[in-house]
């Protein structure tokens, strides 16, 4: 079993789902409920049985797919993609369950479970072709999620998404082919699992182009300014569930593939780049919170808050160093945890008024104090407050990249400053004040299937927040083997200059020496 | 004056290009037709004289056998012609125009 | 005076004829059959089409078999030449023709399957692709070509309304434009070499160093448009989507696949030793044909209101997308080519038999034509199973991964990659991006409208018979679990295209 | 001791989360009850480990759990209790347990009652880890958390425009100078290789001067914001809209000196870099002037103690600053002593007054208030610092400070006779708006009853809860020497000597001569019938400098015409404009360019025959052109490049 | 020099004949043209010593094609004067006329290479005939039978598309009206 464990976890919800045709409908929800706990449970299991001390790849499975052509069908994880599985699995989970009053639920949670297939399959393949496909696949179901389920612009909205990702991540599939030829040159085999492609030492010209052509895929998905325009639709228009699931786990899609592919495979390229990219995730950090801050709509405020954070993940995962890798990485699940969490909230009220206009709101914490807590904690979070997970990538992110470079730390550390400006606004608009709207005046509190998604959600918040150390461990020993993968590769100096070899003597030793040159 | 194979090319060449100016402005579908029976008669020619010039049979063979797709043509040709006409009472290719973009 | 001519049998390998004359003969028996007795049901000649479908399929087998043991095989004078591509086309022709022939078996009864000519018809122009494509002399080429040409207009026209005359008019006259084409470029490459057979003039070319540059141009010019007419390569296209449109759905699939992969292999031949001869010329034009139909022909299908006329040019665009294959020319170009066009043709002849289970008779108001997209709308709500087998079609067509066509795309672009195209590899690339939007907008129909008043869903299946079902099962199955069968078909291919010293 | 020290620091927590359970069910008197024993228990530890280290006791040092490693980063959770923190420990925890009793009192009505506790312990909580904490990181962790709760208190009563608006002022302006601080710790771990207090000080010898300079500043700009430096002092006036014990608590005796404590704490590091440190005590000097001049002419009682805190952290921050930690951090309990009480004086004030705040509308209360009176009285003393509140002999020792001058690593002995004279003409500017307040509220003219209020004494228990305050306050002073002694070693503290007995009576007895002239001056002016509430037409009240002051300088104003309103101008134009019209618009152009290609084009599909076959011909046509093109130049080369060679190309 | 005297006066009287059937407007005048423009080609076959071509083309075109044609006039009833293209003349004379010139361009200059061997070399003494059935029974058998069957299927296509079984369509008829027109037993 263990031996299969990931290919488990990641056909036994498809299987589920095709089961679930079979389901009738009152009985969906339990019924999904079920198949995302056992889920969970065996992404928990898999926790428990991994090795936090191994820095490279577990349960690695390998068959053969095309043999002639080099496709295999390889997967494995590694305390980098362990977390997010995990974290997908539970917020499958959580959707499932906090699921209201949607219609026609039984399609949404056959189109869940074949989208949790397709989540883990990123996460844990590590065949160039096999993550593709499930990279692709992915749109599917969220397609038809905010294409169905969605507002009034759902299907500009979801065919958007789909075509501007499709479009990237078809530049992405060129650089792959150019990728396995390239080995195929080198090695005479064709292939496309990673973890060869991980030895190929490329020419910094190759590398350039290589890059780019995966940069256009990730970056579109993550999404990076200046193709971030397809998220504010797909939130704005997407249902509660749809939006969760997209900010929690699709957009860590692609900045999990920069730590995956871009940076073991083109150390040199990202070293390169690093500077211009660090300016885009700057541009991404402070435009995109101005442009939140100017929003009517509280989802969009979230979802504008998304892209700003994820410019940090983009700035910790360019650091090109254990702490800014580690740091964007935890982000990531950080920022998973609480976008997520807040888009749930919307939801709540989303579901009570059928509207997200803040206009529409104001005083809510006197009509619902619990709601209010909750998003208070959810918010609280989302701009980075100390003991809440986001603190701990966004202080690492950003402390990587200090070694990079001041200037623009210092620039994207002002996120910090207009994050708290438009989640304190958007807060104060909602819920400060007098209760002007008469029909704000009887909403009922959160209800118990509300909290069942947001408790768990809240607490994890916190824990790691306060002690990150069981994920942040086996993050760390991964991101250690990368970096080290990464110094050892590169050719250039400025490459080796930026990457740090973890094997040298600490900095502060330099220093030293430097000080005693001055005397 | 040598009458070499380039005339007979030359010539096919030009009756070929009447065949294009008839398949281009004919809009009478059996005057159209017409014009296709015009550009293979035009290939017909050069085939005939390259195996003259080259003293092979195959340029004749292949004459023999454009002449017999030719006839087949007009076979099934007439026979859509007929059937449109049964129906429109046109042959006019004006009329064959409902399916465009 | 003519000496006799002593030919023994064991030469002339007569054997290599049985694929071609194992559908004649069918052909030949029905049309008695309907002459001893005549109002016999369709499903008869469907049956008796698909054995023979068989039995050629089974010949086929047997003939690959030598190959695999002897390689090429000659026969009738030099005249039939079996080897890796005709056998693979030949493959191609008689598995899809297979797939096709139980479509006549509809719910809804429709002129055509009523009669047992069209069957007769249909066997026999299976034998004239089969001809067309294993040989390499001109003249069989020519009438094989034509052999079939006229047959598939008769096919087309039996659907028997206005608009499917129509379209058998604009393909027979624009067909027999190129007939003129092929015949004057014909006559070109006989001028220069004093030989129709296309290994013989690729030598004869070779000896005198292309010097007659110009001459081989012209000749060049004038195939490239009869094929790219057959190819439906813009500028040459116009035909298809009229006639796509025209013909019964399952027909215009039919279409899509085999008449061109015969065209393909042909050109294969046909330009594969000017492609590497280092004309520049043909470079240049074969590049300018693939971008510009690939982008054109998506650019055209954005713009349909009709499901079968936007499956049209997605075919146009799918051609031109091959064609690359063809400027590329290497054996994983080749194989590339083959592989995409069986994968192809299993998940467009899905599409259009979905469109065909769904025929209506009459139209109702609100739908503009036979396949309007607004027909479909909201079609997961009352059919939610054919419309999740359409969408995975239109998937499986956008290139979406693991279904069938991503594979023959990625192998094709990585053909493109490894012979340095490397902003051929790119458009081929956007292009599928360009195609997508419009695959996603019949989704978009299927899954996100909601269903027009009053339809209960039994439109979409109410031509559907077992025969249909099982057809599209196989298609469905064939696109989604395509990636299992994928490494065997692409050694087979590889193998064949390369024995075949393509 | 670290039990001691675990139930110091969790107890609070413990309370806080209690008080949490109740938020959302009606007032629960135990919930405040509970929170005040818990905070009591928290003080009753202080007080030990306080023992422990004046008995001579090694500081105590634990760890209790990773927070967050990677890489060659280490940050526990690891907690220290020495000289500084205890003395920290002391005021926060005496002050939060005055004023949880205080405000179970004072909250008596209030619905949000179960929530203010909670938020109090929570903020007593966070202060606590920020004082205690053994590393920079843990000090976030505080400074953050005091910032939460901060804004949680400022915009306590959440359906008061002001407050939500004053709230969220403060929290982001706490917010940029948390970045620097940010910055600040990056540079110390990428410099030093670790963010623990010892290791980092020990590494900061052997940094060169300009990395030295730059960590300064950049905690230095932290510290800013949580102490209201200028300029981002404006908060702190308008984070009055909170309760007046959260005034009392977080706005003047101990969050605000936050920022005081960082630069003692980073004491090792200012007295490495003096002129940093000069910086500071100049700014510090300048705001203490500034803020009270903005007193003297405020109309708003708890404004005018604010602007007080506000001065009297300038001092602190110039003692800190010139490097007279211990000075600074004398000062620094003795101010929270004195102001805890004004405040909460304030605080009765307000009750009785109906939550009044212009003291021109009070007068006369003295007989209605006599112990708050009294109190209040007591404490403004204090903080004019006259002779012997606690006040005389912190401040007493800031002006010797700043007038002898002292920098003990570096040796360096410097006068500095400007930031003295302005200390000085400050105290005198306390002494008079300290005693204007007082008139107004408790002198002079009943004026109460023209607007109909019925003041009456605050409850027994509001009362007893100052009286600790007060009590210290008075007697403070006298523990000067026994405080010296104790933070000695840890802040290498030195007395400082004017050289001259005579110079250091002059000094001393001037003070106090100008003090209590500038507070018999606010007596005059103020205690009399003539008192009336400004309407806006006096001559004093239109002349330039009144209007200056009144309105703080315009800085509020300039703030929002010039931050506030263009900020939200660029937010808008960037979505409508750049994001909506020019990033997206790009998008959906090359999507409408396809498709408006393929709509433009799709007329060549005429469906007519004729033009089908056209385009047949045509494209022969082209592929002829092409080829003979092409034919030609191939037959020709040879001419053609000879031609082109003649061309000389 | 009789020779050239011919193919010129046949030249020009294809040519004369071809351009008559493409430009007249009298239906008439163009078959009767295309006829005799026919017959005039199948003389260069002969001058060409292609006899057997020159018999069959007279035969196959004017004996079979053009009674075809004439026969479709007929019914066609195309006596009337045919309407032409308007407007875009300029692009289809432009069209051809470029056509011809390129292709004229390239023909008109001799070709080059002289190493075109016979593969099916005529033989002295043998009449055309006989050499035309010796390639045409060996060499292209195959081609020749496909012929046949391709004229079969345009014999059946011609049966089917102009008999009386496409009066009727089956496919635009509900299944109530086949029945009834099948018990009239007009369908099959």
């Amino acid at each position: 079993m263990l031996d299969h464990i990931l290919s488990l976890l990641i056909f036994f919800p498809a299987l589920a789902a095709v089961v679930g045709f079979m389901i009738q409908k009152e009985s969906m929800r339990a019924y999904g409920i079920s198949v995302a706990t056992i889920e969970f449970a065996l992404s928990l299991w898999l926790w428990y049985v991994f090795d936090g001390n191994v820095s490279g790849m577990q349960f690695m499975e390998n068959i053969p797919l095309v043999q002639s052509f080099g496709i295999n069908y390889t997967l494995g994880v590694d305390g980098i993609s362990l977390f997010i599985i995990i974290l997908s699995a539970f917020f499958t989970l959580l959707g499932i369950g906090s699921l209201t009053d949607t219609p026609n639920v039984k399609y949404m949670i056959i189109t869940l479970l074949f989208l949790q297939m397709t989540m883990v399959g990123v996460f844990a393949a590590l065949d160039a072709i096999v993550f593709y496909i499930f990279w692709e696949l992915s749109l599917i179901p969220m397609l038809y999620i905010i294409g169905a389920w969605g507002g009034p612009l759902r299907i500009y909205a979801s065919v958007k998404f789909f075509l501007y990702t499709f479009t990237g991540s078809l530049v992405m599939l060129v650089g792959m082919l150019f990728m396995a030829y390239f080995y195929y040159q080198a090695t005479g085999v064709w292939s496309f699992a990673l973890l060869d492609w991980y030895r190929l030492i490329l020419p910094q010209s190759y590398q350039l182009w290589l890059f780019a052509a995966f940069f256009i895929g990730f970056a579109i998905k993550v999404p990076m300014f200046p193709f971030h325009t397809w998220l504010p639709y797909a939130h704005g228009q997407a249902p509660t569930i749809g939006s969760v699931i997209l900010a929690a786990i699709l957009l860590k899609m692609g900045t999990y593939a920069f730590v995956r592919f871009s940076l073991p495979l083109f150390p040199d390229a990202s070293a390169y780049f690093m500077i211009p990219i660090a300016i885009l995730a700057v541009i991404m950090v402070i435009y995109t919170a101005m442009v939140a801050y100017a929003q009517k709509d509280i989802k969009q405020v979230i979802a504008y808050s998304s892209i700003s954070h994820m410019g940090i993940i983009i700035l910790g995962t360019f650091a090109l160093n254990v702490e800014g890798i580690s740091g964007s990485i935890f982000l990531m699940l950080g920022h998973g945890v609480v976008a997520g969490a807040l888009f749930m909230l919307v939801g709540v009220i989303y579901d009570r008024r059928h509207t997200k206009m803040m206009s529409e709101f104001g005083g809510l914490a006197q009509v619902m104090p619990r709601y209010a807590t909750i998003f208070g904690i959810m918010m609280m979070a989302s701009v980075g407050m100390p003991l809440t997970i986001n603190f701990v990538g966004e202080f690492l992110s950003l402390l990587g990249f200090y070694q990079q470079s001041h200037i623009i730390t210092i620039l994207a550390g002002v996120g910090i400053i207009v994050g708290a400006i438009y989640m304190l606004g958007a807060y104060k608009k909602t819920f400060f004040g007098e209760v002007t709207n008469e029909k704000n005046k009887n909403l009922p509190d959160i209800n118990k299937k509300e909290l069942f998604g947001l408790i768990p959600l809240v607490i994890v918040a916190i824990w790691l927040g306060v002690y990150p150390k069981p994920v942040l461990g086996p993050i760390n020993k991964s991101v250690e083997s990368i970096v080290q993968l990464m110094h050892n590769k590169s050719t250039t100096e400025l490459a080796k200059k930026r990457i740090p070899n973890l094997v040298k003597p600490k900095v502060i030793i330099i220093k030293k020496t430097i000080i005693e040159e001055v005397h | 004056m040598e009458i070499g194979l380039t005339h007979y090319l030359v010539l096919s060449t030009i009756l070929f290009a009447i065949g294009l100016v008839g398949v281009m402005r004919r809009k009478n579908l059996l005057l159209l037709f017409f014009a296709t029976e015009i550009l293979l008669n035009a290939v017909n020619v050069a085939f005939a004289a390259i195996s003259h010039y080259y003293g092979d049979m195959t340029g004749q063979m292949f004459a023999f056998f454009v002449i017999a797709i030719a006839a087949s043509e007009v076979a099934v040709g007439l026979g859509l012609l007929i059937v449109w006409y049964k129906r429109h009472g046109s042959i006019d290719l004006d009329a064959l125009a409902t399916m465009k973009g | 005076m003519l000496a006799p001519i002593n030919i023994s049998m064991g030469s002339l390998n007569v054997m290599t004829l049985a694929p071609m004359l194992i559908p004649i003969v069918g052909a030949l028996l029905i049309l008695v059959i309907d002459v001893i007795k005549g109002g016999l049901h369709k499903s008869l000649y469907v049956g008796l089409s698909l054995l023979f479908l068989a039995m050629d399929f089974f010949s086929l087998l047997d003939a690959s078999n030598l190959f695999a043991q002897n390689g090429t095989i000659l026969g009738m004078f030099d005249v039939m030449l079996i080897d890796g591509l005709a056998l693979l086309a030949q493959f191609v022709i008689v598995l899809a023709s297979m797939l096709f022939i139980p479509l006549a078996l509809t719910h809804k009864r429709f002129h055509e399957f009523s009669y047992p000519e069209f069957f007769a018809l249909f066997l026999f122009m299976i034998a004239g692709f089969q001809f067309m494509v294993a040989t390499d002399n001109l003249i069989l080429i020519f009438v094989g070509l034509e052999t079939s040409s006229l047959a598939l207009y008769t096919l087309i026209a039996m659907h028997n309304r206005d608009k499917s005359f129509e379209a058998a008019v604009k393909y027979f006259t624009m067909g027999a434009l190129a007939a003129g084409f092929f015949s004057f470029g014909a006559m070109i490459f006989y001028a220069l070499t004093g030989s129709i057979e296309i290994n013989k003039i690729a030598l004869v070319l070779a000896s005198n160093g292309y010097t007659d540059i110009g001459y081989v141009l012209v000749g060049t010019a004038f195939m490239l448009a009869a094929f790219a007419f057959k190819l439906s390569l813009i500028p040459f296209h116009t035909w298809a989507p009229d006639v796509y449109e025209g013909s019964s759905a399952p027909m215009a699939g039919y279409m899509s696949i085999v008449p061109k992969i015969a065209a393909f292999v042909v050109a294969m031949r046909f330009f594969e030793f000017l492609v590497h001869s280092g004309i520049v010329w043909l470079d240049i034009v074969l590049y300018a044909f693939v971008i510009v139909t690939m982008t054109v022909a998506n650019m055209w299908a954005l713009v349909q209101t009709d499901v079968k006329r936007m499956l049209a040019y997605s075919s146009i665009s799918h051609a031109g997308f091959v064609m690359a294959a063809i400027l590329i020319g290497t054996t994983q170009a080749n194989s590339a080519l083959f592989l995409y066009w069986i994968l192809f043709s299993f998940t467009n002849l899905g599409s259009f038999s979905m469109l065909w289970i769904s025929r209506q008779k009459s139209i109702p108001d609100h739908q503009m034509s036979d396949h309007s997209f607004d027909k479909f709308s909201g079609m997961i709500k009352t059919a939610p199973v054919p419309a999740m087998i359409m969408g995975l079609f239109m998937l499986s067509l956008a290139g979406i991964p693991p279904f069938a066509l991503f594979w023959g795309k990625i192998y094709l672009i990585s053909a493109a990659v490894t012979s340095g195209y490397t902003i051929l590899a790119l458009i081929m690339a956007l292009n599928s991006a360009i195609a997508g939007y419009y695959y996603l907008k019949l989704i978009v129909y299927m899954f996100m409208k909601e269903p027009v008043m009053g339809n209960n869903g039994q439109m979409y299946v109410a031509n559907a018979t077992l025969a249909l079902k099982t057809i599209i099962g196989i298609a469905a199955v064939g696109t989604i679990f395509a990636f299992v069968a994928i490494n065997p078909l692409l050694e087979f291919i590889t193998d064949f295209v390369y024995n075949s010293g393509y | 001791m670290e039990t001691y020290l675990y139930i110091a620091l969790f107890a609070p927590l413990v309370g806080s989360l209690f008080s949490a359970l109740f938020t959302a069910t009606p007032k629960k008197l135990f919930t405040g009850i509970v929170g005040s024993l818990l905070i009591f228990t928290s003080l009753v530890s202080s007080t030990i480990l306080l023992m422990y280290i004046l008995k001579g006791g090694e500081p105590v040092h634990v760890t209790m759990m990773t927070w967050m490693a990677t890489g060659d980063l280490y940050i526990p959770f690891g907690f220290v209790v020495d000289q500084i923190s205890v003395t920290m420990m002391m005021v926060v925890t005496l002050v939060s347990t005055v004023v949880h009793i205080y405000s179970i009192g004072y909250m008596d009505h209030d619905k949000g009652f179960n929530r203010f506790f909670a938020w109090l312990s929570a903020f007593v909580f966070s202060m606590m880890i920020l004082v205690m904490s053994d590393n920079y990181a843990g000090l976030f962790i505080g400074w953050e958390g005091v910032g939460l709760c901060s804004w949680g208190l400022i915009g306590f009563w959440y359906h008061k425009e002001s407050a939500t608006w004053a709230a969220s002022e403060a929290f982001i302006m706490n917010r940029i100078a948390d970045l620097g601080m940010l910055i600040g710790l990056f540079l110390v771990y990428w410099n030093t290789g670790t963010l623990q207090y010892d290791g980092a000080f020990a590494a900061f010898h052997t940094l060169d001067i300009s990395t030295l300079t730059w960590i300064g500043i950049f905690l230095f700009i932290g510290a800013m914001g949580k102490s209201a430096q200028f300029p981002l002092h404006t908060w702190l006036a308008d984070a009055m809209e909170g309760p007046t014990p959260v005034s009392a608590l977080i706005h003047a005796a101990t969050m605000v000196t936050a920022g005081v404590y960082l630069v003692i704490r980073s004491h090792e590091l200012y007295s490495l870099i003096p002129h940093v440190g000069l910086f500071i005590a100049s700014l510090g000097a300048f705001v203490a002037l500034f803020a009270a001049s903005m007193a003297l002419v405020n109309r708003d009682m708890k404004r005018i103690i604010a602007y007080s805190t506000l001065s009297q952290l300038g001092y602190m921050f110039v003692a800190a600053g010139l490097g007279a930690y211990w000075v600074a951090l004398f000062h620094l309990m003795a101010h929270a002593f004195f102001k805890a009480a004004l405040f909460l004086g304030a605080g009765n004030v307000m009750h009785a007054m109906d939550d009044e705040l212009d003291p021109f509308k009070m007068g006369g209360l003295r007989k209605k208030m006599k112990w708050t009176w009294i109190m209040m009285g007591l404490a403004s003393l204090a903080l004019s610092g006259i002779f012997p509140f606690a006040g005389f002999f912190s401040k007493d020792a800031i002006l010797e400070a700043a007038f002898v001058g002292n920098h003990t690593a570096l040796h360096v002995m410097e006068h500095h006779y400007i930031i003295y004279a302005v200390l000085l003409f400050t105290a005198g500017l306390t002494a008079f708006y300290s005693f204007r307040l007082v008139a107004l509220i408790f002198h002079g003219e009943e004026r109460f009853k023209l607007f109909g209020f019925h003041p009456h004494e605050a409850a027994k228990i509001m009362l007893l809860a100052i009286a600790p305050l007060v009590i210290l306050a008075i007697i403070a002073g006298a523990f000067q020497t026994t405080f010296f002694e104790m933070v000695q070693e840890a802040l290498n503290a030195v007395e400082y000597h004017v050289h001259s007995q005579i110079v250091v009576w002059i000094m001393t007895i001037g003070t106090q001569v100008f003090a209590i002239s500038m507070i018999i001056f606010a007596y005059v002016k103020y205690n009399n019938s003539r008192v009336s509430v400004p309407d806006g037409t006096s001559r004093l009240e239109n002349s330039f400098i009144y209007k200056l002051l009144f309105n703080q300088y315009y800085i509020p104003h300039f703030y929002a015409e010039y931050i506030v309103k263009p900020y939200r101008e660029i937010s808008e134009i960037f979505w409508t404009k750049v994001d909506l019209k020019i990033v997206d618009a790009t998008v959906d152009g090359i999507a409408g360019i396809i498709y408006g290609t393929g709509e433009k084009t799709r007329q060549m599909q005429s469906g007519n025959l004729s033009t089908m076959l056209t385009w047949m011909v045509a494209g022969l046509v082209g592929l002829l052109s092409l080829a003979v093109v092409f034919g030609l130049t191939a037959r020709y080369s040879d001419e053609i490049l000879l031609f082109l060679s003649a061309l000389g190309v | 020099m009789f020779e050239a005297i011919a193919f010129y006066l046949f030249a020009f009287l294809t040519i004369a004949m071809f351009f008559i059937t493409v430009t007249t407007s009298q239906a008439l005048y163009a078959l009767t043209a295309l006829a005799a423009g026919m017959i005039f080609i199948s003389a260069f076959f002969f001058i060409l010593g292609a006899d057997f071509l020159g018999a069959v083309q007279i035969i196959v075109y004017t004996g079979a094609v053009m009674a075809l044609y004439a026969f479709g006039m007929m019914f066609f009833d195309t006596t009337r004067d045919v309407k032409e293209k308007k407007g875009n003349k300029y692009i289809i004379v432009g069209l051809s006329t470029l056509a011809a010139i390129l292709v004229v361009v390239i023909v008109a200059v001799p070709m080059v290479s002289q190493n075109v061997v016979a593969l099916y070399p005529a033989i002295d003494g043998v009449g055309n005939t006989q050499e035309v059935g010796l390639v045409l029974f060996t060499k292209y058998l195959v081609p020749f039978e496909v012929a046949a069957i391709m004229l079969l299927v345009a014999m059946i296509a011609g049966i089917v598309l102009a008999g009386k079984k496409m009066d009727l369509s089956i496919t635009l008829m509900n299944d109530a009206a086949i029945e009834e027109e099948k018990n009239k037993k007009v369908l099959s």
